[in-house]
């Protein structure tokens, strides 16, 4: 293998373990807000992923909606819920140990059949600024999904309001 | 450079990140980190949804489902979480916890 | 292209010690006298009230009408995340192009004129 | 490399050189080329960020003194006159004081958060300054996604903002950062579908891609000149992004006769200094995109035969849109939190997003005229 190749497998080594650590953190952290930033962390992980996928919209927008929203609607619910400042004893319930093992089993399970699966690289390049593709096919193949979205955003905003006034 | 990575890598990175994700969901006391749990689920979905369009398409440029596919995902988590979060809300003003296993009106 | 972000990844080490390195400097240089009166929370000068549990004592119970201004937030900021690939759309400046982008923007301004009839974007 | 070019463009021939040479040296070294390829990527970006680096802080550090230098002016003072001619060493002896300032850390501080706060606000605004194009291919990277990148990076400064208002155990700060979170995201879909119009017009989201869009009819072409869509955005994303960043008139949470001094009631010394160099930052990021976007960015006469006047033309815009930011804050008082809101929402988004779908209308008309009107010109 070569230089450039090397360079490639380390980088995503170092993402891949600190997204994965930032992901642990945000399930076992106490505090409820460092689980929150924990989780902003993974986030940003994921976008790296992306970007080492090249595709570089999906990153960019990770960043926009995951940790410009998403993550600031999850810390404005903690700061409103209140009480959670005071670390509870445990952040986890008691069945925690079975889930624990059943989940250990299903990440085994997943992890050998990924590994027996003939994985086929048929990936093309991807050279030029592929963004301009991305609308054309938003507006032409997938016209129907990219108008019902919005009547999905509509809904889910009626309904949480709707849920959360006073 | 992109393939100098094996597709295994991510497929097994996603993995392991659901699985976590998946841990929290379950186990965790607090709604709103049962709904971290959840985003971190989705997110290991989208990373497998964009190293399929990657590794799989012979023409990633002019198909990119993945991408697309990934997009709608994250829509759909932005609606699942501010409807989830709401909805913790509206219980916390009403019976002032966020625990889930005070949560349990419907056992009775 | 992945040049460009290697390069992105570099900067971000950068950016990451470039304000870590001040710290670093004020903690060299700074006197370090610590004591009690000094590191109470400021209150304008009143004593702070309720001591006893100690995250207690400053919380502030915050109105729903973030969480609102929140939602609406999200809402808008996924709209924007589609309008920008529909700007450098291939097939700009057709009919439908515009069409279709004016449907999805109806509807969510029908949110918004949602939230305003229900007085939700009035701050109290 | 002839003579002529290398007067003319400096710093890309420059850069060329660097790296030519580099190259070369390792070359004959006998070290693989892929090796080679990665070690100049390393060297030439080094060399490139520590420029910016050092440039950043030197912006800030002036910029501070230019402000107080014109708002005195405008307030009928002197400003800072001691320190040098002019007071031009202010800025050192300021920067002197928050090195040795004592750092106090009150009780009850959630420490980590406390901590880290100051250092993600500062973060996204230092990477920011990768995409800026400061002239004729000067500029770090030059991202197909650039604007989006810079709006993304703003986004990110919520959560700075909510780690201050958390992690100093202090009502004030947290009151100050819930205010600062709530009115960042209102101002944030104004700013973005703004920057999206210049995105309609070029076509393309690359920030070199939309300041060649600008280019030729003398400034006429600037996205500023497309009457009436142009002023319009112009204004609303001025009027956003300064809201976005909390100043004045926007600097509610941060409003010291109600919530002391907001979210960074509880700093001292350099984590203080990390909150203002971030402010000033993103007043200069403000105005050089707006610059960029808007105004044709390094275009300027002569450009095409000396590139390096382009850099000139770069700053002369910032500093001037610099100084209408200054200008608001020397004269504006403070608005009400529900105006503030009012305004985002009842007046901003519908604004925006009415101008978007008119700019998507009439583009053909637009794109008609410029054509015309080049075809007349030249």
């Amino acid at each position: 293998m070569d230089i450039t190749g090397i360079v490639a497998q380390l980088v995503f080594g170092l993402v891949a373990v600190l997204t994965l650590v930032a992901g642990f953190l945000t399930v076992t952290f106490r505090n409820v807000f460092h689980a929150g930033l924990a989780l902003v962390g993974t986030f940003f992980g994921v976008a790296a992923i992306y970007l080492m996928l090249e595709a570089e919209f999906l990153a960019v927008v990770q960043v926009l909606i995951y940790i410009g929203a998403i993550a600031v609607l999850i810390l404005f619910a903690i700061m409103l819920t209140r009480g959670l400042m005071q670390s509870e004893t445990s952040n986890i319930n008691k069945q925690w140990a079975w889930a624990a093992l059943a989940i250990a089993t299903l990440f085994l399970g997943m992890f050998l059949i990924i590994l027996q699966v003939p994985w086929v690289h048929s990936g093309g390049a991807v050279y030029l600024d592929i963004t301009p593709f991305l609308g054309t096919q938003l507006l032409t193949t997938y016209l129907l999904p990219f108008e019902v979205v919005s009547v999905l955003l509509l809904a889910a905003l009626v309904g949480a309001f709707i849920i959360a006034r006073e | 450079m992109t393939l100098h990575i094996p597709l295994v890598y991510y497929l097994i990175v996603a993995a392991a990140l659901f699985c976590i994700g998946l841990f929290g969901a379950l186990a965790r006391k607090n709604a709103i980190a049962v709904l971290m749990g959840i985003e971190l689920m989705l997110n290991a979905v989208n990373i497998n949804l964009v190293a399929f369009w990657r590794y799989g398409s012979p023409n990633p440029v002019s198909n990119q489902a993945g991408i697309v596919f990934a997009l709608f995902v994250i829509t759909l988590a932005a609606a699942e979480a501010a409807v989830g979060l709401a909805l913790v809300i509206a219980v916390y003003r009403s019976r002032d916890t966020v625990n889930v296993e005070e949560i349990d009106l419907l056992k009775w | 292209m992945l040049e460009r972000y290697a390069l992105i990844g570099l900067f971000a080490f950068a950016a990451i010690t470039f304000p870590i390195l001040p710290l670093v400097l004020a903690f060299l240089f700074r006197p370090k006298k610590p004591t009690r009166l000094k590191q109470s929370t400021y209150e304008c000068g009143i004593e702070i009230q309720n001591e006893a549990p100690e995250a207690q004592a400053i919380w502030v119970q915050f109105r729903v009408q973030y969480y609102i201004y929140a939602i609406l937030f999200v809402v808008f900021d996924i709209e924007v995340v589609f309008v920008y690939p529909w700007a450098v759309a291939t097939n700009q400046m057709t009919f439908f192009w515009v069409a279709e982008m004016a449907i999805f923007m109806l509807i969510l301004v029908g949110a918004l004129a949602y939230a305003w009839r229900k007085n939700l974007l009035e701050w109290v | 490399m002839d003579i002529w070019s290398f007067i003319t463009n400096p710093l890309v021939s420059l850069s060329q050189l660097i790296n030519n040479l580099i190259t070369s040296i390792l070359m004959s070294l006998g070290i693989p080329a892929d090796i080679t390829r990665i070690v100049v990527f390393l060297i030439t970006g080094i060399i490139t960020i520590t420029i910016l680096l050092l440039l950043a802080p030197g912006m800030m550090m002036y910029m501070t003194w230019l402000e107080r230098k014109l708002v005195a002016r405008m307030q009928d003072r002197l400003g800072p006159n001691r320190v040098g001619p002019f007071g031009l060493l202010q800025p050192i002896a300021d920067m002197i004081k928050f090195l040795t300032k004592e750092d106090i850390v009150p009780e009850g501080v959630d420490g980590p958060v406390h901590l880290l706060a100051p250092i993600v606000v500062v973060i996204p605004v230092i990477l920011s300054f990768a995409v800026i194009q400061f002239g004729v291919g000067l500029g770090a990277v030059d991202l197909n996604l650039a604007l989006l990148y810079l709006v993304a990076l703003g986004s990110v400064a919520t959560i700075g903002v909510f780690m201050a208002g958390f992690g100093s155990h202090n009502k004030f700060a947290m009151i100050g950062g819930m205010r600062a979170a709530a009115q960042i995201i209102s101002y944030e879909i104004p700013q973005v579908l703004a920057l999206s119009i210049p995105v309609l017009l070029a076509g393309s989201i690359s920030l070199t891609g939309i300041v060649q869009a600008q280019s030729g009819l003398f400034g006429l072409g600037w996205f500023f000149f497309y009457i009436p869509i142009g002023p319009i955005a112009f204004l609303a994303y001025l009027i956003a992004a300064t809201a976005e960043v909390n100043r004045v008139p926007f600097d509610l949470p941060e409003a010291e006769s109600e919530l002391v001094a907001g979210y960074h009631t509880e700093y001292s010394g350099m984590k203080f200094g990390l909150f203002y160099l971030a402010e000033f930052l993103n007043t200069f990021l403000i105005s050089a995109i707006a610059a960029t976007v808007f105004f044709g960015g390094w275009q300027g006469p002569l450009v095409a035969q000396i590139p390096i006047l382009g850099v000139v033309y770069f700053f002369g815009k910032t500093i001037l849109l610099i100084t209408v930011q200054l200008w608001f804050r020397g004269t504006l008082p403070r608005i009400r939190v529900d105006q503030l809101m009012n305004f985002g929402w009842k007046r901003l988004v519908p604004l925006t997003l009415g101008l978007v779908l008119f700019t998507a209308i009439t583009l053909p008309i637009y794109r008609f005229v410029m054509l015309a009107l080049k075809g007349l010109g030249g």
